[in-house]
């Protein structure tokens, strides 16, 4: 937990609600898991790679973190990681020189549908579960009416670096991905962030609205900022995703429930009020691990879902009964 | 509408019915306009036939969304309860009965465990059923190469075919059910019980009102609409289908018809009756724009601003409602 | 101690009850007749609500045996307590906005006819229990979320009434009753008595306990010190019971006429909705008290002036100067604090911790790059001074007692340095000795050259307190009182009896 | 606890899969080359028939497979005969892939090229619903549509709704999947799935190292297309004893594609050979081989033009069986021909021609945008290259 610690407390240590420790415990057991099975994966460069082809979900994990955090739902991520990624395909058009101008124009239109979210949710009073749901169905439909269904053009070489290359030559690590670099500076940044008086206040907002806005905090503008941040997280995955594998409507396709998924498992809480950024990182960054040693164990393609389905539900189950009844 | 009959008459009209009128008029005459007929009767039966698919399901949710939960693994129920009535069946008339109980029992026992995760276990509905989800597909994913069993004749000439006039035997089914439900909410103990549990809980609890029990039951209902769901799409399919609840996206489509029927997505507001009525708007915007040929994308493009606005005019009414 | 009655209806022997290793009530004895009233009084955390919800089945009992009806039970649940004849009326409404009053007064036993929920039959009752409680006049198929509060006090006694309970607790039942429909209370317990309903009384009003008690039993940290016929005591000696010391004096001194300061907030004309042609004047290092009945829109002058509800007509000044006050973020930009009187809905973030909450208002006002550790060592500074007690500051709040988390909310509003403070009851649900630790720092905030309005319901507190009082009236200001005045002062005034005094 | 428990589902769960890399070889089944259990789809004598179509030649018009057909038989439509021009129908499945969209504009160029006869064409899209589809069909017959051509997003599902169009008495053609009825008139489709399956697994485990380890990247279960399609390949990699360490699902995501290729690469240090169900992902798999500095080993793909390109610029060993779109000219083509009276082919087998190193060349296009199917048959069509941009 992020709180300034007090002074020493005189009781047994406690497990809050929302602490890290059940996610770095059941982190810790998979990468058990892996050493075993595995023992290479902790060699730099896979350990490297593996870092930075896990950075998209992860930062969409850290940007679902604030809209979760606050209160409310953003169902929209995955359609808008699609969104993105056809849309830099078909402005950039194999065209380097338009890699910046387009990088530029997806953080905004990232920031655009945050902010679209933001207002109907707050301003509408919409639920955001259905603000976010309706948002994923016009962008998907948006997208695919706007490419005839199929997605058009290619991505720049230098679009795809960010999410493909690497810094070369590195002593004792070897090979850094751009993707790990990007995720390390605003993985630090929504930590920042989640410090901050915004990111504690955001969780106060989730917590209790109403007393947030007698203490002063503009609630809309707070959870509005959260979709914000969320749709901004969107297009930097979209980046990175669009640059690890290239352009499909495949790319986002289910990342708004990985996201949540890691998001819970990292310990926030649904509905707002508890949780830290850095737990719904690590949540992700679980769920990541698991797939991989899915494919380490050679766990059949179709069971995969049934164990991960397992998994998800006791982790949640198990931190949910440690938790004092209200 | 002969839904309308069923409100309590305390309550307003909900708004959707309002919406589905004007939009089939108005739909009703752009396809004039564009030369087509909305009201030919091939095109009323298809519309209906998919309204009945789509209210099944949405029928069951409204009953776990008013408890204030929700169930995201219907679609994946759907299928498995196609597989599991048209296997059992295998084509023979003799076997209709066990196979729609053992697929009525599976689907029970499903939305047992859903209700088992969020109220013994205190799981999160949204991930509790989401993960019930992801158990089931990967049972069918392992289980089933495609289409599997055989529906028994009898049920795909009745329930799959079988119309009268332009109202086809499933229809009838989903009416039935929805007044079914709708006389449970008004009528019984588990009902009011239900309400008060989505409306507040610790209230409901504090009155005496089982709420575990209350919401599980209520999850079970829900699987057991979504299980009847599955039945009728084996008969319409005359197979059991691993995709068909998932292609048809009926965990999230059936969560928009519950909302634009008015029923509040946080709980303890609303009812069945305004949910056919959503179930009805977005089939009757589907067939306007089939018969106009609209894209499909720009249709969920429509659909999509459709359920933003319905809801945000909801939420003025409340509002207004709250403010009197 | 001899047991006064042959066969009590309640009687509870040697309860003990621990939460996560803490123990909270330990070897509690209480009986309860038939058509007795027995007042259970203690501060906050002396165990009187675990003991409550042990009685009515909320939680079970780790020790000792509930005995009710010459049977020993072990409720399962609140259902299985209202089962067996064991009703409670709970200190926060627990009503249904959305459903009608006769579904709120029924709910979790409905009338049935072949197994159905018989609706004619369940409107019917309400209507007779809604006259029977003098509330005919109430719909029993209005919705109750259209109710005002004190009739939806009503039903939720009625609530209570319709379970046929043999046993009824109350749990600060007139927490949120106007004067005259606390009168309407007292009538309803003495006609509860007369039907032979053995009724236990929880309040922190001394006054309601004296005028309704047969008996009263004293809690203090989880233990029973003593149980008492009312005639036999007197409330000094509950207090010493309660506290372990003598309160000499409860009230702070009033201000001297030189501690006043120049008027700093002026209101002429005020309006909106629920006030009309409001008019005062608020100066600073002076507490002006505010009385009325419940509805009379003391609190929303508090809402209208820290920009909740704001005025749509009138004007406001701030030190001479115009105000407009819009929103609460207005109203705190002018220096203006209000402590609410729904504590857990609007005054904490129950999951935050005490440090959290403190630090709310700073942060929702501060620059974005405030200096942070200055603030938290002055946060800190702030919350050891109005002595706020919690295992650290990291704790969540909730696990607090109401006193120590409406120190925490005070010290959020001090360290913005606010020139008006706003109370709304600020010491309601609060135990005695945590009452006079606020009284002090209300008015150590007045000496220290702030403004207070104080809105209160408990009338010795609002006498005791205030320099001057404003006594409201349906949405107007019915007349001021000057230090000195009298409760029947206040009352004359608040229901329309007395002329209005001062403009 | 959880973790616990997480180690026992892990265990149980590998447990259930034909452990691959563990078992010997020298078990008589089938599964001895981790390939799994043989699909429920597979049907003995539809297989050999399609592999005896591989080497069959057409008839028909030779620069226009999609109008030759391999080993015809003909039926009379003498009663369908109706004087034009008509009005088409057109039930289609899904546009949810790049394939059904380059296949639908080169039937909508078609329809465009024949504008003379058609007098109205509808198309209605069932998003991939069997439920939509059955009422669209139903809704279809209610038009007065002259002819009805169906794509069926399920073989099994849409029978009875297929039927249904049968008795309404109007000629009903049915195209890449088919139907359990013989009522159509006619069913188009090229040689199949197991045709697809078994050249590229045949070319993939011939190239690749004797003995070395292969990995077969599946889009879903549960599609009857792809399923016969890996069925196919399974045989022939038995048959061949090739060490098949891993089938996977991709989900079409390129992006787990990737970590799937990485994460086996790691797991069994090299990867000898890829066989792909369908070319979705088959760029993103070999980008994994490219970006973890391996050799990419021989590999199969689809012809869509990303894979072309890639395969010609890193001088890949790889081969693209097709599923050629050109097949959506058939119908409307059919159909008109119906209407004429003229009889046609039932079924309506269309050749399936593969893309190899020799070929390669004629099939890259240079103006069309990466994810467009080179047999597509369309440059000849009104629109080209315009329409398919």
């Amino acid at each position: 937990m992020m709180t300034v610690q007090s002074r020493p407390l005189p009781m047994r240590p406690r497990v809050r609600p929302g602490g890290l420790l059940p996610i770095l415990a059941i982190l810790g057991v998979l990468l058990v898991l892996v050493a075993v099975r595995q023992p290479d994966f902790f060699a730099p460069p896979s350990l490297m790679s593996f870092l930075g082809r896990s950075a998209p979900i992860i930062l969409l994990a850290a940007g679902q973190y604030f809209v979760i955090v606050s209160g409310e739902f953003d169902l929209s991520i995955g359609s808008l990681v699609t969104a993105q990624a056809v849309i830099a395909a078909r402005l950039i058009d194999g065209e380097p020189a338009r890699t910046w101008p387009v990088v530029l124009l997806l953080l905004g239109c990232g920031a655009l549908v945050g902010l679209v979210n933001g207002l109907i949710t707050t301003r509408l009073r919409v639920p955001s579960f259905i603000t976010t749901l309706g948002m994923f169905l016009i962008l998907v439909g948006a997208v695919y009416y706007w490419s005839d269904g199929a997605p058009k053009g290619a991505l720049s070489e230098e679009f795809r670096r960010f999410g493909r290359r690497a810094v070369e030559d590195v002593p004792l690590l070897g090979r850094i991905p751009y993707a790990l670099l990007v995720l390390l500076a605003l993985g630090a940044l929504a930590v920042l962030v989640a410090r901050s008086d915004f990111g504690r206040t955001l969780v106060a907002v989730g917590d209790n609205p109403r007393t947030a806005e007698l203490s002063g905090v503009r609630v809309w503008r707070h959870r509005t900022i959260a979709f914000v941040l969320s749709g901004v997280a969107a297009a930097v995955a979209a980046i990175l995703l669009g640059g690890y594998s290239g352009v499909s409507f495949q790319a986002g396709a289910g990342l708004e429930f990985a996201a949540i998924t890691a998001v819970v498992l990292g310990g926030v809480a649904l509905g707002g009020g508890r949780g830290s950024v850095a737990g719904a990182m690590l949540g992700a960054l679980t769920l990541e691990l698991l797939l991989a040693l899915m494919n380490f164990y050679g766990v059949s393609g179709a069971l995969r879902s049934t164990v991960q389905g397992a998994i998800i539900l006791l982790a949640v189950a198990l931190s949910a009964s440690r938790s004092p009844s209200r | 509408m002969s839904a309308q009959s069923l409100l309590p008459a305390r309550w307003p009209v909900p708004g959707v019915f309002v919406a589905l009128v004007l939009t089939v008029a108005i739909g009703g005459l752009v396809v004039a306009v564009d030369g087509g007929q909305l009201f030919h009767q091939a095109t009323v039966v298809s519309l209906l036939h998919v309204a009945a698919g789509l209210g099944l399901v949405a029928v069951g949710q409204t009953l776990v969304i008013v408890g204030g939960s929700l169930d995201l693994s219907v679609a994946y129920l759907i299928s498995l309860s196609t597989l599991v009535a048209a296997e059992t069946m295998n084509g023979s008339d003799g076997a209709v009965l066990p196979a729609v109980g053992l697929a009525l029992t599976v689907s029970a026992g499903v939305g047992l465990l859903n209700g088992l995760l969020v109220t013994r276990f205190r799981i999160n509905a949204f991930i509790a059923t989401l993960g019930v989800g992801l158990l089931l597909k990967g049972y069918l994913d392992n289980g089933y190469d495609g289409p599997a069993g055989v529906t028994a004749p009898t049920l795909v000439r009745t329930l799959g075919y079988q119309r009268i006039g332009p109202v086809p035997l499933s229809f009838l089914l989903l009416v039935a059910v929805t007044a079914a439900a709708w006389f449970t909410l008004a009528r019984t103990r588990f009902g009011h019980h239900l309400v008060a549990v989505g409306g507040d809980p610790e209230v409901a609890r504090l009155s005496g009102v089982r709420n575990d029990r209350v919401l599980v039951t209520a999850h079970v209902l829900c699987s057991l609409c979504a299980g009847l769901a599955g039945i009728y799409l084996a008969s319409r399919l005359g197979a059991g289908a691993p995709r068909v609840g998932t292609e048809g996206l009926y965990d999230l489509e059936s969560i928009a018809a519950v909302v634009l029927g008015g029923t509040a997505l946080a709980g303890g507001r609303g009812g069945v009756a305004g949910t056919v009525g959503g179930v009805l708007l977005l089939a009757s915007i589907d067939a306007i724009f089939n018969q106009l040929e609209v894209d499909a994308f720009f249709k969920q493009v429509i659909r999509g601003a459709v359920i933003i606005a319905a809801v945000a005019v909801y939420a003025r009414r409340a509002l207004r409602r709250g403010r009197s | 101690m001899a047991d006064p009655r042959p066969r009590p209806l309640l009687a509870l022997r040697g309860i003990g009850k621990s939460f996560l290793g803490v123990r909270v009530l330990a070897d509690v004895d209480l009986d309860l007749g038939p058509g007795e009233v027995h007042a259970v009084v203690g501060e906050n955390g002396a165990g009187k609500s675990t003991l409550m919800k042990i009685v009515s089945g909320g939680y079970p009992p780790d020790e000792g045996s509930v005995v009710f009806n010459n049977e020993r039970r072990a409720f399962r649940g609140p259902r299985d307590a209202q089962r067996a004849g064991i009703g409670i009326i709970h200190q926060e409404f627990n009503l249904l906005p959305e459903r009608t009053v006769a579904e709120n007064v029924y709910l979790g036993h409905e009338p049935l006819r072949r197994g159905l929920v018989d609706r004619r039959e369940m409107l019917d009752r309400t209507s007779q229990l809604l006259a029977s409680v003098g509330a005919a006049a109430l719909p029993a198929d209005a919705r109750v979320g259209r109710l005002g509060v004190a009739q939806q006090q009503i039903v939720e006694i009625a609530k209570a009434l319709a379970l046929d309970a043999r046993l009824l607790i109350m749990d600060e039942p007139t927490a949120a009753l106007a004067d005259h429909e606390v009168a309407l209370l007292y009538g309803l317990v003495r006609r509860l008595q007369q039907r032979g309903i053995g009724l236990l009384y929880v309040s922190h009003r001394l006054t309601e306990v004296f005028d309704l008690a047969d008996r009263i039993t004293v809690l203090k940290d989880g233990r029973r010190v003593t149980t008492v016929p009312t005639a036999d005591t007197t409330p000094d000696e509950l207090v010493r019971h309660m506290v372990g010391r003598e309160l000499s004096s409860y009230y702070p001194d009033r201000a001297a006429p030189d501690d006043l300061g120049p008027v700093r907030l002026t209101v002429r004309d005020g309006g909106n909705r629920k006030l009309h042609g409001v008019r005062l004047e608020l100066r600073a290092g002076e507490v002006l008290g505010v009385g009325g009945l419940q509805g009379s829109g003391r609190s929303a002058l508090a809402r209208a002036l820290f920009g909740v509800a704001p005025f749509s007509t009138g004007h406001v000044t701030l030190d001479g100067r115009p105000v407009r006050l819009r929103s609460p973020r207005a109203a705190l930009r002018a220096g203006i604090a209000y402590v609410t009187e729904d504590r857990k809905g609007e005054g904490i973030v129950a999951r935050q911790s005490v440090l959290d909450n403190a630090l709310l208002a700073s942060r929702s006002m501060g620059r974005a790059w405030s200096r942070r550790a200055a603030r938290s060592v002055r946060i800190r500074n702030l919350l050891a001074a109005v002595d706020v007690r919690a295992a650290g500051y990291d704790q969540e709040i909730r696990f607090l007692s109401g006193g120590n988390q409406q120190k925490v909310v005070l010290a959020r509003w001090l360290a913005l340095n606010p020139r008006i403070v706003l109370f709304d009851e600020p010491t309601r649900g609060i135990d005695v000795g945590a009452k006079s630790a606020i009284h002090a720092l209300v008015r150590r905030l007045a000496r220290a050259g702030a403004a207070v309005l104080m809105i209160s319901s408990d009338l010795p507190e609002l006498l005791g307190m205030s320099d001057r009082i404003l006594v409201m009236r349906e949405g107007r200001i019915a007349g001021e009182l000057p230090a000195g005045a009298t409760e029947e002062d206040v009352v004359a005034l608040a229901v329309g009896t007395a002329r209005e005094t001062v403009a | 606890m959880a973790a616990l428990a997480a180690v026992t589902l892990l265990s149980l769960a590998a447990c259930a899969t034909d452990e691959p890399a563990a078992s010997p070889s020298g078990s008589p089944t089938a599964s001895a080359a981790g390939t799994g259990e043989q699909s429920k789809f597979f049907v003995r004598a539809d297989y050999e028939a399609e592999l005896a179509l591989l080497d069959a030649a057409p008839t028909g018009p030779a620069d226009k497979p999609w109008e030759q057909a391999l080993n015809p038989t003909m039926v009379e439509t003498a009663k369908f005969k109706r004087r034009g021009p008509h009005k088409l129908c057109f039930s289609n499945a899904a546009l949810n892939n790049p394939w059904r969209q380059v296949g639908f504009k080169t039937m909508q160029a078609e329809v465009e090229a024949q504008r003379s006869r058609i007098r109205e064409f509808v198309h209605v899209d069932a998003e991939g619903k069997d439920q939509k589809q059955i009422a669209d069909i139903n809704d279809l017959l209610g038009k007065g549509c002259d002819a009805l051509v169906v794509s069926p997003n399920t073989t099994a599902t849409l029978t009875p709704a297929v039927e249904a169009a049968c008795k309404a008495g109007l000629p009903v053609v049915v195209f890449d999947r088919g139907v359990n009825t013989s009522c159509p008139v006619t069913f188009i489709n090229p040689i199949g799935g197991y045709g697809f399956g078994h050249v590229g697994a045949e070319f993939v485990s011939q190239r690749m190292k004797r003995g070395g380890k292969l990995l077969a990247l599946r889009i879903l279960p549960g599609v009857d297309v792809l399923e016969t399609r890996w069925s196919a390949a399974k045989v022939a990699f038995d048959k061949a004893n090739v060490d098949v360490v891993g089938v996977e699902f991709t989900d079409g995501d390129p992006a787990k594609t990737k970590k799937i290729v990485n994460d086996y690469l790691q797991r069994y240090g090299t990867i000898d050979g890829v066989w792909m169900d369908a070319g979705a992902v088959a760029v993103a798999a070999v980008e994994a081989f490219q970006d973890a500095g391996r050799p990419v080993p021989p590999i199969n793909g689809e012809d869509q033009l990303d894979f072309l390109r890639i395969w010609k610029q890193a001088g890949l060993t790889a081969i693209a069986p097709t599923y050629p779109t050109y097949q959506w000219r058939t119908p409307i083509i059919a159909a008109l021909r119906i209407l004429d009276g003229q009889p046609v082919a039932n079924p309506w087998k269309l050749p399936q021609p593969t893309i190899t190193q020799e070929n390669l060349d004629r099939y890259l296009d240079p103006d069309l945008p990466p994810l467009h199917y080179a047999m597509c048959g369309c440059t000849d069509l009104p629109g080209y290259p315009r329409r398919w941009k």
